[in-house]
Formats: structure tokens, C-alpha cells, sequence
């Protein structure tokens, strides 16, 4: 259910091509069972693998690189799964295993977060694995762009942005916020206060914003995860102030269409989900699929970046 | 023990203070090479902290140590080690988890290249065992042992650093007579191969037996250096209190006729403790006695509940305790003072008031909470009663001395008015006038109507204080003697000799 | 006969001069916390700000009700590594209970299922003898796991009719306090009084000091275990509430590791990790410490690559001041 | 003048019976590991797999060393929470000394960098006095700071030239099993064989068991804890050479939290967190029982939603068979 997927730039064909009437049974390595953002990777998955006589099988890493190795390795050991979907939660940590996987001949599609040390690129880093992903710096590019274009509907003067870091310094973390900051700066934000750790919680971003507030109450445009502004956005009630937020949840549409916040960047995560089921079983079943996807551009033609009129009559794949 | 011969000592000026109170001050003290020198006070008259300032386990404030008329300085326990100086401390320095032998050579275990070597440990252990004449298991872990033996490990420990100078804190305090004449032959001998003794000690005997000179100090000072020969336990007593006084075992009041048996026990059975029965009537005050390890406490903590028989029953007032166990023994009116005030009697760093008030909270409250201008009156009135003395009752009772921790146990099981009073070792640690008060307070209470079983290795102390007393012998009764009955008729019995036929 | 002995109490000025020593080497912590306000009041014009001091009180709650619970615990002698699972799960049940009756009814639920959680990990602590570190890492593993269970994974929320005043927590109220501080507050008060006033805290304090001891002397060593268990599951949830509240809804995934947190700020504050000693005014300080030196970051402006670092310092400086000032003063 | 005494150890039988008895009681959790292991060899045909035996010794390398060090500062009476910040601020510290010298020396440099760590961790412990948790705990911050300032919060690889060398700990060997595991297993042997038989090790369970009977027998308490903190440091950098061998890279985040997995793997093994117990082959037990448990799920393929439910379970088992064991036996 994508409509833009016919950029076949080729990689070749699955080692041991899996017949069409054999059932495949798929693996998804998500971040957390209790996390909205990978149910609704999921529900992706679920649905184009039920579709296309595929099982697929949740693995819960409750948020944990290590576990993951091992939930991976396991995998390779069982030989449960021909199609592996990684959404790594330590993109450098599980490369050794990916990599025994890809040599015992399963195909292994890298979703969301890139595997290996590179934030800046789309390709795949594990030889032998199909990448659609959205790479972190991409997305601080597009979250800058979105705050000065914000910073417009609230002030006509100096643009002043406050990006509220995820994790303090996960190397992930820190390549999107470089990637921010520098794109606000030679954007023309006259000032970028990247000192404040928003995390991925409302209550994370409440503090956050309340510690923000305190110490430049002249802010314009605030950027952060969905969820921290969510906790931070009822803070700003009055001030004239927008918001640009970081994912696609039902909340951070909400936000947008109300116009409280300036827009969101809205990844289609189910459709995510389902494509990279669809790169997967398509491999496994020996077709030719690309090694390369970036996520924004293929399945929205918005790359992803939210405002309100691009997400006019859609709906959001999760909530947070 | 030593190549080296003991040093005489000298003590100037030495003054210690806590949070500004002084409990040492302007000690001068001198001791002779091989002198076995006594040291006697009240309790928290300062005599633990002058020996841990000789040991190095604290700091003088002011004044200095010499060794043989050199100047030096014992800022901790390894110097004190240095200079051969060995500490046998009143709370007992033993590491729970390891055996025997461990502790014994502690941090002085045998080693080729680093790697220990227990079998040379093992025989030097076999050769000190000899020396001493004490038994104990070189493997047994030493948290499982009683207390007697606890302590005879730490005076294993400190023959085997071969100490030049040896300061014991109470060391006989928990041994069995017979264990306590073993030690001061054992002094006697060190002593005579020219090792220094510093002993402290309640059993004012005990010292001027074995002693050459004695130091008596009160509130912290100095009063008098003795020779041993030339004073008596009067003499000693009048120094240490400032005046004279009477020291004399008080004799209970008869039992009624027709005193009601208020605890009964019959065919107690656990681990060593082998069919132990007993009756104890109103008034009546019942010692047990037995060596070191012969079942005494283990009999006392089964009457109570503290370990549960696997056979037998216990009852109180012709009612059997169902559920044994200490709150049910505590509400037919039992209490017991446990014999390790560390382990089993005392919450270490709380206050004296809260630790005195502990058994008896339920009785002072108002709703959920404590009564507390009641509780400062009660514990105030027991504490003056058994003599406390401490600077601050609201200071953990750790900063406390010994004996006046002893009777801040005491205190807190008396505060029940129980009906049945299980004593262990009622008067350890605790100096000779507070030992009168408390023999005092034991035949009072009897004379009042309570029952009271008393566990004593003292056996003057038992002798005088019981109406019948209970001898065992690997955990089985050999024998029950009556008042009046002569120690050695009652040790040989504990001994297994049977010269003095039971009644 | 009867011996009289000279009574010794120790001069009257003295003892008053010790108990005065006594008392001050309780409160270095709170000494260190004063420094800390001092440097931020003095280097930025916007900490001394009321608005900012009721920020910093609503940053508090969660954690201090947390560090309280902990704190509680750590007294008797026992971890609760369970607060934050218990959190989320009672946070949850909150919510779902909230859906089919009212919202008040689903707090009233979110503090019982605390209270049920507490008791339930008390007693597979208590009944297994097992020690409660490891005792109640397992059990929080079994409470996360239901609160996935439960929740499919997915977030819950409260009807859309209730969702506002599912918020209320988050309300200012009283002096411009949020209603969440002055809940913590409360509750942080009642506590300290039964910790400090009644006879269940003297037991508590047995209990951690020597729990032999306090067998022996007729304690019920294991329900007072049970009881501290579900004064901490009733603090966890309150906590939950608050989060939840801000939020607006509840997960599974809600707190994870802040149980550590919470026994840190515990720690922080003065409560020794070995059991019978402790206050509870000492979880305040401590959780309000930590709070105290990520806000003054924030105002400062510093860079958050060297926030850690110096976070660091800061608690080390205030322990070992706090460790100083007691050991002089012995 | 001498009197006999009753000679009163046990008799011979009984004795042998005894010292059986406590033998049985020690192993406890280890019965609990084989029955799992039964149970997981007969429901699976993939678990006695030489392949997946490999895998698990590899997976349990990590955690096993750190384990291994936690047990041994717990064994001290210490407890060490930077275990994790001292892997990843070794680990980097490797690499980026790996890239101006070459990978043997950069290895070398981060063993040394993490018995430095460890050496300062425990002089900071020492000198300030202060309780290990939040000693320990702030310490750890300031090391992930480091790391982060180090590294500026990204990711450092080694030179593309030896990026291959680098990741030798990889690489199969003896037996077939994996480099990290054979590093693991002699490290472990080695630091079994100090704790247990040497008198280091007789000083560690000395000062553990009570420091101030330690003290008094001139055991110097705090080098001890030192060099506990730098076996652990060691440890740590051991770990994270494991993990950045396999990641192919470093960076500040490593293991964090990891630590407490750690000392949950060593507690579970049976090491008492009381200190002045415990011992190296129970961190080892401990580590390979819970990487068991999460290994044999993911062969059952059972679905993840109870995993953590029954993993706490059977933790939970596992340790309270341990403790029975033990307490029928005593
Ligand atoms: N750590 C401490 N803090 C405060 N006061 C202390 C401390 N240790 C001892 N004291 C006080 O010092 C005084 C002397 O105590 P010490 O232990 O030397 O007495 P003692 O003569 O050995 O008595 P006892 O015969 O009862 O053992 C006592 O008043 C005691 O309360
Ligand atoms: N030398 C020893 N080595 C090992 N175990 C011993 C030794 N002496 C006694 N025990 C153990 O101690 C237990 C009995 O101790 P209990 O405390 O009841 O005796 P006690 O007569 O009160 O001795 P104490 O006067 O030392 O308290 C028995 O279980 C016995 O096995
Ligand atoms: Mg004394
Ligand atoms: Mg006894």
C-alpha cells in the first residue's frame, strides 16, 4: 500500500530464494513492546505479513541494546525466522549479530534507526541487509526547518529556538541535535538553546519547559520528541510560542491542527512497518527489492515534515 | 611467647573526650615489663577507652604513650600491632563469617607466595589450643559459637600475634568458672615468660589473685595505683565508688508454701538440649548451671520461644504455650534478657530510651502513637533504678560503656513487670555495685511473686541468688542442689564426676 | 542493704553543649542544600523567583514521594526495587478503573492497587527469606511485565469526557502550589509524623537496626517488613497518579529505573543503607537536592556535556560535607 | 594449675554429616541451574547445541566479568555503581588510544585506564567517607560525563586499517568458543583462585565481614576497598573491550545501567549484599542463570508479553530454592 516504490536501483536476489506458497515467518526486533511508536511499526508488519502468507513474531527488548544482541543471536541459532525486521535500539551493537544472520542466509531489514555508526546516510552499513530508514540527521534538518518557518507565525524579529535534546548525549541523539542546530543556525535563528533534555516523556518535557521558561521566557519556537512537548505545551498557554514536535503521534496532529503547535515531524509509522515487511518478504521470496530506502521521501510527500495543512485530513498510526 | 621482652610502658597526660564530655583525663600511669597490671572502675569509668587508646583503636585528644622510655606514636591498630601490643576488646572483634582458624589469624595467616596456607595455620591452632586447654572447632564459622568461645578465640588470636603486650577487656566476663581459672594460669604463665598483662575486670578476686598492681579509676581520672598484695576487694571497692560500701549477696525470701508453678517445661528437645524439664514456682528463683556450651542459653531461649522445640512443651500458669514463639511467651508474661546484648539484646544506634522502651511500646501509646512524656518517665524511673549512667539518653546506646549497656538490657525487660524473668548472664560486664543492685532487684522482684531462671557461669553469683539450682551437662539435667549447696559439689556435677550425690 | 552510688551525670552545660553538636551534625546535608540555594540565588535572578520555586516543588514530587517510600523501606531494612513497576501498574489500573466508573474512583483504585502491590511484595519477600535486592528485582520484573499485559503494549487513557479533570493533579492550588505538591507534601508530612511519633516507626527503626533484637522483643519482624512494602506501593502509586496526571495518560513503560533514583535521593539525604537509621525529612532533602542541581543547570545554561560531570560533583561535595560535618562532631 | 575441659566437637560421623550437609546447602542455586537446564535441554532441540552452548558462554562473558567484579567489592562490604560508566570511559579510552598507537596497545591502555578508574572510585569511597551507593553513584556520573566530553557524544571507531584486528575478541578459538569467552573464563579462573585462596582474598571477607575487627588486626580497610574497586575497574575494562570488539566501536553510552544487572547476576548467584560472603564462581552461576533464562525464551519462542513475567519467577525460584537449601541445612 505504497504508492512510490518503483525506484528498483537493485541488489541482488535473496541467497536461497523461499518458494511463494511457503509460509515465511518474520521476526520484528522492536524497541519495546510498550512502546506506541514500534506497535504501530508493528501493526505494519503484522498486517502486510497476514496479507502475504507471512507470520511475524514481536520480540520485546524492553528499550535494551544488549538484550537485543542476544534475542538476535538466539534467533540465528533457532533458525525460527527467514525475515528479520531490526528496529535497533543500539544501532552499532547489534551489527555482529546482523551480520551472522545475513552469512545464515536470512534476510534482515533494517527499519527506522540505522544499523551502524553512520547517522547521515540511508545506506545499508551491514552488507547484505536492506535499509529503510529515516537517518537521524535528516531528521534535524527537517525539524529545523520546520522551527523557522514557525518562528514566522509568532514573531516577525529575531527568532529565538529552543531544542529540547532526547537522551542527553546518546550518540543518536546528539547527531540529530547537531544536525538541528546547525541547520537553525545558518537558518537564521538569531539564538539556539540546546541545553534543556526534554527525554521522551510528558513529565520529562513538563520540567524541561518549566526550567526553560524560567531562564529565557522570550523563546519563540521550542522543538522536542511528541511527548516531551506534550507535557511542555499546556505550560505555554497564553505565550506566544509555537511548537514543532518530533514523531507522528494522534496527539501531535492533534496539536498541529489546532494550530498550537507549528507542525510535527510525522513519520507514517505503520506504513513504515509495512513496507519493511513488504522489502523482506519480497527478498526472502527472491525478487529484487532496493538496498536503500529513505522512509520520509517514500512513503509521504512531505519528508515527513508535518504542518497543518500537509496533515489535513490524515490520521496519525499511533498514540503517545 | 616473644623474642623480644615487654616493654615498660608509660602513660602521660593521656585525655580522651566525646562531643566535648571528658571520659579520660591526665592519665599517668607506668607498668613494668612482664607486670600483669589490673585495671577496676565502675562502669564508664573510662577503662575500656584507656586500653583501645594503648591499642591504637582510638585517638588520644591529649598526652603520649612511651615504650621503654621512647616516645611513641600508636595512631592505629597497626602501630599498636608494631609494637607488639595486642588488644582483646570488651565487644568482641571477631569476623562473623569466617572459621575459627581465620580469626585467629586474622591478617596473620600463614602464606607461601601469598597463597594461604591453612594446614601450617591448622597446626599452629593445635599448638595454642594445647597452651590454653580451650576446645573449640578450627572450622566451625564463629557467628554459630557461643559466646564463651567467641572469647577464647579472641584470646587465641592474641597469643598467636606472640604480643608483648597483652590488654584484655573482660575477658572472663563470659567464661565458665572452671574456663576462668584456665585464663589466669594462663596470665600467670605469659606473665612469667615476660609478657605484659593489662587486665580489666569486675571480679575484684579475679584481679588481686593474679595482678601485681592494680589501677583503680573513676570518672575518667586516676585515683590510685595499688599493690595487689597489700589492698582488698574493700579497699578497691571504696576507691572505685569514693566511699566505702557493703558488697554482700542479698538472700531471697523463702518460696511461700503453696506457690503456685507458674512456668513449667517438659521434655524440651532441640539440637544439643536433650529432655530438659523444670517447674518454677511463684517466687521462686531457679539457677541453671552447666559449662560453657552446655546447653544453658539454648534451654533458656527454648522456654521463651526464641527457637521453637522440636519436642516438649512449655507452660505458663498450667497453660500450654500454643504457637511458641516470643510474642506468644511474651503475652503469658515471660521476658528473657538474651546473653549477647549485641546480637540478640540491642538495637546498636538507637537511643537508650528507644532501646529501654522497645518490649513495653504497646503499653504506652495513645492510638497509634507513643506516649511520649509516659515513656520518659518510665524509662527515666528503670534507668534510675538499675543505674544507668548516660551522658545524653537520646546518644545511641553504642556510645554507652559495657555494664551500662548490661543494664539498659535489663532495664528494658523489666519495663514489662513480666511474670516469669528468663536471665541470661545477668550481670555480665557489670561492675561490683551495680552487680549488688541488680541481685538486689533479682530477689526483689522474686520476693514480689515473679519466677525468675537464671543462667549464670558465675557460680558464687548463682549459688547465691537461686533457690534450687539446675545443673547441665551436654544439654541433659544431671542434677538439681538446693541452696547452699557448696561450688565445688555443683562444678564437679557439671563436670560429669559425680563426688556430690544430687538430692 | 542497699548501695548507694554517686549519681554521674556528666555537667549540665556539657550535656547541653553535646546535644547541641549532637544536632547540628544532623543537618549537614540540609547545610549543603543551603549553600547549593545560596550560589543559584546569588548567580541567576531567576532562581529565587516564586514561579520558580513552585516549578522546582512540582519537579520534587515524584521523586520525593519515591525517595520516601525508599527511604521507609531502607529504614526497616529492606530495598523496594519494585516502586517504579508498582508505579506504572497502579498508574494503570488507575486509569482503566477510571474509564468504567469515575476518575476519582480509578485514583482511589491507582492507591489501593498500590497498597496491594506493596503487600504483595512484602510478603513473597518476607515468606521466601529471601533477600529483598534480589527478592524485589524479580518481583518488579513479574509487575512490569503485567503492566504490559494489561495495557496490550499500548497507551491507556481516560475517557474523553474525564480527560481534564484526569488532569487535575497538574492544577495550581493552594499559594499557587500545583496540586501535586501540595499532595506530596501532605502525605510527606504524615508520614514523617508516623515514622517519627508512633510506635509502628520505633518498630520500623528495630526492625532495620537489629531485627533479632526486635524479634526478641515481640516485633513482628516480617509484617512490619509487609507494612513499610505498602507504604512504599502507596507512595509509588500517588506518584503514578502525578505522572499519569501530567501525561494524561498511563503505559507500561512509565518511571522505569526511577526506583534507583529515589533510593539515591534517600541515600543523598542521609539515610543509611544499613538499616535503623534515617528520617524522612531526609528523602525531602535529598530528592529535593537532586531536583536543586538539574534546575540550577537549566537556569545557568550550562552545556549539558558538562551537566553530568558536575551534577557529580555537586552530590559528592554535599555527601561528604554532610560525612564531614557528622564525623567531626562524634 | 589447669583444669580439663569436656572435649565437645561433635563426633566423627555426625561431623562428616554436618560438613556434608554444608556442602549441599552452598550449591543450592546451582540446582536450581541444572534443573532449568534439563528442563530447557528436553524441550528444545536447539539449546545442548554445541552452536548455542557457544552463544551462551559469549552472551554471559559480559555480564559474567562484571558480575564477577561487582561480587568482589560486594564481598568487600563496597558496592560499585560505576562498573558500567568505567567499561564505556575505558572503552573509548581503548579506541582512541588504539588509533594513535595500534589495537594491542590501545587494549592495554583501556585495562590500565580501568584500574585507574577503579583506583580513583575507590580513593574517592575512602577519603570521603561516604556510603559506596552514592559515592559510587556520583562517581559514575562524573565518568559518563567524561566519556561524553571525550568523545563529544558520538561514536569513536578505530582506524579503518585495524577496525578488523580489532575485533578479535570475536573471533572463535579454543574449542570453538568465542576469544571474549576464553578471556572471560581465565579471568574469572584467576580472580576465583585470589579471592579464595590467598590472603588478599582472607582480608577482603575480613573487612567485609567486619571492619572494625579488620581494622584492630591492622588490616588496612581502605587499601583493601581500593583494590577491590580496581579488580572490579579491571573488570569493567575487560567488558567493555568484549562490547566494543563487537560493536566495532565505542561510545558514552555503553552498558549504562548494566551495573545493576551485574550485582542483581551476583546476588542471585548467592553472594550475600550484607558483605563478608560470598564467592567468584557464584557471579558466574549467577551470570549464566539469568543469561539462561533469556536464552532459553527466545529458543521456546515463546511469546515475549510473559517473558518478563516468567523470568522474574523464575529468578524468583531460583533464589528462594537457594535460600531454603541453605536454612533446612543449617
Ligand atoms: N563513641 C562514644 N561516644 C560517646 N561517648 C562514649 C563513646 N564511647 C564511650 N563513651 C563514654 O565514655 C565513658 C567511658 O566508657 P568506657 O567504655 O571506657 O567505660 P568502662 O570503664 O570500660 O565501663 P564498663 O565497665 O561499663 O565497660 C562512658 O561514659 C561512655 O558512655
Ligand atoms: N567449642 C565449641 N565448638 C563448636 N560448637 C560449640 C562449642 N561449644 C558449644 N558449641 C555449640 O553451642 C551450642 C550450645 O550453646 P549454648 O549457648 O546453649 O550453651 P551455653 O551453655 O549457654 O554456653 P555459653 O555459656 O557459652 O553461652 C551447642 O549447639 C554446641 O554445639
Ligand atoms: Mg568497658
Ligand atoms: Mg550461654
Amino acid at each position: 500500500s505504497n504508492p512510490n516504490n518503483n525506484n528498483d536501483a537493485g541488489t541482488g536476489a535473496a541467497a536461497s530464494a523461499v518458494p511463494a506458497d511457503k509460509k515465511l515467518s518474520i521476526g520484528f526486533f522492536g524497541f519495546a513492546k510498550a512502546n506506541s511508536f514500534a506497535q504501530a511499526t508493528w501493526a505494519g508488519v503484522q498486517e502486510y505479513a497476514n496479507a502475504n502468507n507471512a507470520e511475524a513474531t514481536f520480540l520485546d527488548s524492553n528499550f535494551d541494546g544488549p538484550t537485543q544482541v542476544n534475542q538476535l543471536q538466539d534467533a540465528v541459532t533457532s533458525k525460527r525466522y527467514d525475515v528479520m525486521i531490526v528496529q535497533a535500539n543500539d544501532g552499532t551493537a547489534v551489527v555482529n549479530p546482523v551480520k551472522q544472520a545475513v552469512a545464515a542466509g536470512i534476510t534482515v531489514v533494517v527499519e527506522f534507526t540505522p544499523i551502524g555508526g553512520k547517522y547521515d546516510t540511508i545506506e545499508p552499513q551491514v552488507p547484505g541487509t536492506i535499509n529503510i530508514i529515516d537517518p537521524p540527521t535528516v531528521n534535524g534538518d527537517g525539524l529545523a526547518k520546520m522551527a523557522l518557518e514557525g518562528c514566522q507565525t509568532v514573531t516577525d524579529g529575531a527568532c529565538k529556538v529552543a531544542y529540547f535534546q532526547g537522551f542527553a548525549n546518546y550518540p543518536l541523539d546528539t547527531a540529530r541535535t547537531e544536525a538541528a542546530v546547525n541547520a537553525l543556525k545558518a537558518g537564521g535563528a538569531s539564538e539556539v538553546i540546546s541545553n534543556f533534555v526534554g527525554g521522551y516523556t510528558p513529565d520529562s518535557g513538563r520540567g524541561a519547559m518549566q526550567n526553560l521558561l524560567q531562564a529565557h521566557p522570550d523563546v519563540n519556537v521550542v522543538i522536542g520528541s511528541s511527548q516531551a512537548l506534550q507535557g511542555a505545551t499546556p505550560l505555554a498557554a497564553g505565550k506566544k510560542i509555537t511548537f514543532v514536535g518530533n514523531g507522528g503521534s494522534q496527539q501531535a496532529y492533534d496539536f498541529v491542527e489546532k494550530g498550537t503547535w507549528y507542525g510535527t515531524y510525522a513519520m507514517p509509522e505503520k506504513a513504515q512497518g509495512a513496507k519493511a515487511a513488504e522489502l523482506g518478504i519480497k527478498k526472502a521470496r527472491g525478487e529484487t527489492v532496493p538496498e536503500a530506502t529513505d522512509a520520509c521521501s517514500t512513503l509521504t510527500d512531505y519528508a515527513c515534515l508535518g504542518t497543518k495543512d500537509k496533515l489535513a485530513g490524515k490520521t496519525a498510526d499511533y498514540s503517545d | 611467647m616473644s623474642s623480644q621482652k615487654a616493654p615498660s610502658i608509660a602513660v602521660r597526660g593521656v585525655g580522651k573526650s566525646y562531643s566535648g564530655v571528658s571520659v579520660l583525663h591526665d592519665i599517668d600511669l607506668d607498668i613494668a615489663p612482664g607486670e600483669v597490671h589490673g585495671l577496676v572502675g565502675e562502669n564508664g569509668a573510662g577503662k575500656s577507652t584507656l586500653l583501645k587508646i594503648l591499642g591504637g583503636a582510638i585517638k588520644a585528644d591529649a598526652g603520649g604513650l612511651s615504650f621503654d622510655g621512647e616516645q611513641v606514636t600508636v595512631g592505629s591498630p597497626r602501630d599498636a600491632i608494631k609494637h607488639g601490643i595486642s588488644l582483646i576488646s570488651q565487644e568482641g572483634a571477631l569476623v562473623p563469617a569466617l572459621s575459627v582458624l581465620d580469626n585467629v589469624f586474622l591478617a596473620r595467616w600463614s602464606h607461601r607466595g601469598g597463597l594461604v596456607s591453612a594446614r601450617a595455620d591448622r597446626k599452629r591452632l593445635a599448638g595454642l589450643i594445647e597452651t590454653t586447654g580451650f576446645t573449640v572447632d578450627p572450622d566451625a564459622r564463629v557467628d554459630g559459637l557461643p559466646i564463651g568461645v567467641q572469647q577464647q578465640v579472641e584470646i587465641l588470636r592474641s597469643l598467636a600475634r606472640g604480643a608483648r603486650v597483652i590488654a584484655m577487656d573482660e575477658p572472663t566476663a563470659v567464661l565458665a568458672e572452671h574456663e576462668k581459672e584456665n585464663l589466669l594460669a594462663l596470665i600467670r604463665t605469659l606473665a612469667a615468660g615476660g609478657t605484659t598483662i593489662i587486665l580489666v575486670s569486675h571480679f575484684l578476686e579475679e584481679v588481686l589473685s593474679v595482678a601485681d598492681r592494680i589501677t583503680v579509676l573513676r570518672d575518667g581520672a586516676l585515683i590510685r595505683t595499688l599493690t595487689a598484695g597489700e589492698t582488698s576487694p574493700r579497699e578497691l571497692v571504696g576507691h572505685m565508688v569514693g566511699r566505702e560500701i557493703d558488697v554482700l549477696y542479698p538472700d531471697p525470701q523463702p518460696v511461700p508454701d503453696g506457690a503456685p508453678v507458674v512456668l513449667a517445661a517438659r521434655g524440651l528437645r532441640r539440637g544439643l538440649v536433650n529432655g530438659v524439664d523444670l517447674e518454677v514456682r511463684a517466687g521462686e528463683i531457679l539457677g541453671i548451671a552447666g559449662l560453657v556450651g552446655s546447653g544453658r542459653t539454648e534451654t533458656l531461649r527454648l522456654l521463651f520461644g526464641a527457637d521453637r522445640a522440636t519436642d516438649g512443651v512449655v507452660e505458663v500458669d498450667g497453660v500450654t504455650l500454643a504457637q511458641h514463639s516470643p510474642r506468644t511467651a511474651m503475652a503469658a508474661g515471660v521476658a528473657l534478657v538474651p546473653e549477647s546484648r549485641k546480637e540478640q539484646g540491642l538495637v546498636m544506634q538507637r537511643s537508650v530510651a528507644e532501646n529501654v522502651a522497645l518490649s513495653s511500646l504497646s503499653g504506652r501509646r495513645t492510638g497509634p502513637f507513643v506516649k511520649r512524656p509516659a515513656e520518659k518517665t518510665a524509662v527515666g524511673e528503670i534507668a534510675k533504678s538499675v543505674d544507668i549512667r548516660a551522658a545524653d539518653p537520646e546518644a545511641p546506646i553504642e556510645t554507652l560503656s559495657g555494664g551500662n549497656q548490661q543494664k539498659a538490657l535489663f532495664a528494658k525487660w523489666l519495663l514489662r513487670k513480666p511474670k516469669v524473668l528468663l536471665i541470661d548472664e545477668p550481670t555480665r560486664g557489670v561492675d561490683v555495685a551495680a552487680k549488688t543492685q541488680i541481685h538486689h532487684l533479682i530477689t526483689g522482684l522474686a520476693a514480689d511473686g515473679m519466677a525468675v531462671v537464671c543462667v549464670s557461669s558465675e557460680i558464687e553469683e548463682l549459688l547465691a541468688l537461686s533457690h534450687r539450682v539446675l545443673v547441665l551437662r551436654h544439654g541433659e539435667p544431671v542434677g538439681e542442689y538446693p541452696r547452699g549447696t557448696s561450688p565445688e559439689v555443683v562444678i564437679a556435677a557439671a563436670f560429669g564426676s559425680h563426688e556430690g550425690e544430687p538430692r | 542493704m542497699s548501695v548507694d552510688t554517686l549519681p554521674k551525670t556528666a555537667a549540665p552545660e556539657a550535656g547541653n553543649m553535646s546535644r547541641l553538636a549532637f544536632r547540628m551534625r544532623d543537618y549537614g546535608i540540609v547545610a549543603a542544600l543551603v549553600i547549593i540555594v545560596i550560589a543559584l540565588s546569588v548567580s541567576t535572578d531567576t532562581f529565587l523567583t516564586s514561579g520558580n520555586l513552585v516549578n522546582l516543588l512540582d519537579q520534587t514530587a515524584v521523586i520525593g514521594l519515591l525517595a520516601t517510600g525508599a527511604t521507609i523501606c531502607i529504614i526497616s531494612g529492606v530495598f523496594d526495587l519494585t516502586a517504579s513497576a508498582t508505579l506504572a501498574l497502579s498508574a494503570i489500573i488507575g486509569v482503566q478503573v477510571g474509564r468504567v466508573t469515575d476518575v476519582y474512583v480509578g485514583m482511589l483504585a491507582a492507591v489501593v492497587a498500590g497498597a496491594l502491590l506493596g503487600f504483595v511484595t512484602g510478603t513473597v519477600v518476607v515468606r521466601s527469606g529471601v533477600n529483598s535486592f534480589v527478592g524485589t528485582l524479580a518481583t518488579s520484573m513479574v509487575y512490569r511485565g503485567l503492566a504490559v499485559m494489561v495495557t496490550g503494549g499500548a497507551i491507556v487513557y481516560p475517557l474523553t469526557a474525564s480527560a481534564e479533570t484526569f488532569g487535575m493533579l497538574t492544577w495550581p492550588s493552594l499559594f499557587g502550589l500545583t496540586s501535586a505538591t501540595i499532595m506530596f507534601v501532605v502525605v510527606v508530612a504524615i508520614l514523617a509524623v508516623v515514622v517519627s511519633r508512633t510506635t509502628f516507626g520505633r518498630r520500623l527503626y528495630a526492625v532495620g537496626g537489629n531485627a533479632e533484637a526486635a524479634r526478641l522483643s515481640g516485633i513482628r519482624v516480617g509484617s512490619i517488613h509487609v507494612t513499610a512494602f505498602m507504604i512504599s506501593g502507596v507512595c509509588s502509586a500517588l506518584a503514578g497518579l502525578i505522572l499519569a496526571s501530567r501525561a494524561g495518560s498511563a503505559q507500561s513503560t512509565m518511571a522505569s529505573g526511577m526506583e534507583l533514583t529515589a533510593i539515591a535521593a534517600a541515600v543523598v539525604g542521609g539515610t543509611s543503607i544499613l538499616g535503623g537509621e534515617g528520617a524522612v525529612w531526609r528523602a525531602l532533602v535529598g530528592a529535593l537536592l537532586l531536583t536543586l542541581i538539574g534546575n540550577g543547570f537549566n537556569l545557568l545554561g550550562w552545556d549539558t556535556i558538562y551537566q553530568q560531570v558536575l551534577q557529580g560533583l555537586l552530590i559528592l561535595f554535599a555527601v561528604t560535607m554532610d560525612r564531614w560535618l557528622r564525623k567531626r562532631t562524634r
